[in-house]
């Protein structure tokens, strides 16, 4: 396979997407990295699960405020205009379909948009925390990760063999080679790395991709 | 990405023909006088917006606000709890003549509906009306051995809404009692359009003292020295 | 017919039944009278609908917030204590059971335990406000009434003629001849004006009035 | 009238076993470190409150706060979002080796179902879980062509919070992101048990601020130094 983007060219990607003024929500982990990559000029304002809107960055190690923290439990900081509220009215913002996007991980997302991405079977101890209202409730749900597991099969497939985060939920996946919209129940392929052939993309790709009348090169910085 | 209108008449201006319009307030107090007057002189300039489905607590009072939005003919039907007031004749004349639709929701089932509405939640139960008139129809279930009626959520095109002090992102608090539906109805319409008494800037109110979120807001227009409607009728009746 | 209570004395005795401590919703009109007749050293909350707790008398004229209302929409001050919430917070409180009394007034009360006090039927404009929600929200549910109407029919009935408000949500019954609780869908009769025999009371109450052990002498001071 | 205790111990004197306990913080944020060490003190000197139920957002973390009650062997049953930590070892261990019980409920459902208790609601849908494990054996239901799964309020006997300033009737505020679900637990518990920082006479709170109600709140005990769960495990592992 050819090169591949990194998880921070992946985050950068799909923080050029957020609109100006969007309230978003960006899942524990890997999508916190979208942050960082906010283009110059654009107001985006942060919502965290436990009940805090537009937060900002973390503040200097040993000036933690620990009743200050995000969803992963890292401590924050607050922008002016900030807010705080109780958990019901925080996923009311979410189930209410008030954020404009939610972007989360996936161990799998399907071609009808279906996700999994909270469980990897029995065995273990399962958390599921607020993923499973957040896809239900942004009006766009993007998906950052690798295009393959780390064994090199797909992550995008006809359908999940791992337990369903939500049904038909993801309406974008940024992953590591490709920019993909899930559109009527199918992988719609918006951008592909220009080193990669449809063909080389199609080869790690678990269910049709639809290649519309362009599809666009994907081009990331170095970041 | 501002929020803010340079006037009332710039605020409502996307209101049209039809829309569910939800209108904060409980009887005078927190009543969006300006906001509703501005609509209201924009209706008798150019015949719109009407056939307005109009939802609040109650259902007009003397010849302001949601009275004279009746008067002037803008209301096809009018969603409440209480369409009675010491001068309710806006309302009870139409009515009596078949000339408004009437939907009767217990108010804290209308309160509920409108935060089921904003929160997602498209039913849900309530022990409330059951066995009376207004649950003819709604399906019930019993849990626990007690009977309770469905209710659905309840969600507007656009909720006009009376704070005290809003940010330029939105968040606002309200003045004593003023609150009440407000910040419910402010997350279950499509466009949430604010007249706040003292607009400030972001940071300008504590965040442990937001009462609604900025993200439930979209325009703010500063109207620094609001109505009162129960003033206002006091005035009128003197 | 005796010599019957007035409205002041029928909510003194009301008053007088509720504990130190207790939260209260009086109802519009004739119940807000139950207030004034607060025992002395009884600490009493009172709750309004629109959205305050711990609300105190009325301002003098004059000095009136119309910001600062009741549930009937008449001007009221606040207590060291008091608090504002909104609409859905102030039913949560009636309608998850929070309240420990309620006192309506009543078109009809039926053995049953059911109430009708909001609608005297078609013709005119329906109003319910949060009567229904009360009903069924407080942990004691009292109704204050004349015993009979202004026709001199019982008040007290079988089964409800009206539209009614609740089903099976009374408690006690506070008229102007008596006091009755009502307990496995029966007309309890706990106190009754002495000057009235028991047959009186009965011949102006539309259901069997059950008599315990003992039936109290219902004594109201002049107020 | 008083609603106020002498003492930690005193506070969580009324709580047995069996019960089920909900207990305010989401992660350190919020948790009431001196009443859970005060239940756990007498559970190790009497052997009792065991067999709890606990509603959490989480499980506990190194060996304070509620991994401290799951080490003391109190709890029964966990209901709650996500059972992970930095250092979940007191929750897995006893899980993996089916001493305790798991309810995982997603966090917004988990938030609702609370809310839901306090407010009376029997039973709400949610969009949530729809078509997932998690959904196996609810009710679904379809509205405006959208699936829905019927969920149950949850309440609880006792719950447990952690709050920044308490007036003597009650009423409460939070610090920052501490709130959580605090307010919604003291709505849905038969007894609401709050350890607050500073305690002031009516009137010290602003009738604006107050974020709980007294109605919700039953006892309040000063603690006027807390412990931050968190920064107790970051002692923990230096």
């Amino acid at each position: 396979m050819t090169a591949k983007l990194t998880n921070a060219q992946i985050a950068w990607r799909a923080a050029q997407d957020i609109p100006d003024g969007a309230y978003v929500n960006l899942g524990i982990g890997f999508p916190e990295m979208v942050a960082k990559f906010k283009p110059d000029g654009r107001e985006v304002i942060y919502h965290t699960e436990n009940g805090i809107l537009d937060f900002g960055e973390a503040p200097p190690a040993g000036e933690e405020d620990w009743d200050l923290i995000n969803a992963g439990k890292k401590a924050v900081t607050l922008n002016p205009g900030a807010a705080f509220f109780h958990h019901a009215d925080s996923f009311a913002m979410v189930r209410g379909g008030h954020l404009d996007v939610a972007i989360l991980g996936a161990y799998e997302v399907a071609e009808t948009g279906d996700l999994a991405n909270w469980s990897t079977g029995p065995g273990s101890v399962p958390a599921v925390g607020g993923a499973m209202d957040l896809v239900h409730g942004a009006k766009r749900v993007a998906v950052i990760t690798d295009h393959v597991t780390k064994k090199g099969e797909p992550k995008l497939v006809k359908s999940c063999s791992l337990p369903l985060t939500g049904v038909g939920c993801v309406t974008t996946v940024y992953t590591s080679l490709a920019v993909i919209d899930i559109v009527d129940r199918r992988f719609l392929l918006r951008e592909k790395l220009p080193s990669m052939s449809v063909e080389e993309l199609q080869a790690v790709t678990g269910a049709e991709l639809v290649v519309g009348d362009t599809v666009a090169d994907l081009i990331v910085p170095e970041v | 990405m501002s929020k803010i209108s340079p006037s009332v008449e710039d605020a409502v201006s996307g209101i049209q023909d039809g829309m569910v319009v939800m209108i904060g307030g409980f009887g005078g107090a927190g009543a969006p006088i300006e906001l509703i007057h501005a609509l209201i002189d924009r209706y008798k300039a150019t015949g719109s917006p009407g056939s307005l489905t109009v939802v609040n607590n109650n259902a007009g009072n003397g010849a302001v606000g949601i009275a004279a939005m009746i008067y002037a003919g803008m209301v096809a039907k009018m969603v409440c709890s209480f369409p009675r007031s010491s001068d309710p004749k806006a309302f009870t004349e139409k009515y009596l003549a078949g000339e408004i639709e009437l939907e009767l929701v217990p108010q804290g089932t209308l309160a509920e509906r409108i935060r089921a509405g904003g929160a997602g939640i498209p039913a849900f139960y309530t022990p409330t009306s059951y066995g009376t008139q207004v649950a003819e129809g709604k399906p019930v279930a019993e849990f626990e051995g007690r009977h309770y009626v469905q209710e659905r959520w309840l969600k507007a095109d656009v909720a006009l809404i009376k704070a005290e002090v809003a940010d330029s992102k939105g968040n606002l608090t309200y003045h004593k009692a003023a609150r009440n539906f407000s910040p419910l109805m402010a997350t279950a319409a499509k466009t949430t359009i604010v007249q706040a008494r003292q607009l400030v800037d972001p940071g300008g109110i504590d965040p442990e003292h937001v009462i609604t979120p900025g993200i439930f807001v979209d325009r703010i227009v500063e109207v620094s020295d609001p109505k009162q409607e129960e003033a206002l009728l006091r005035e009128e009746t003197k």
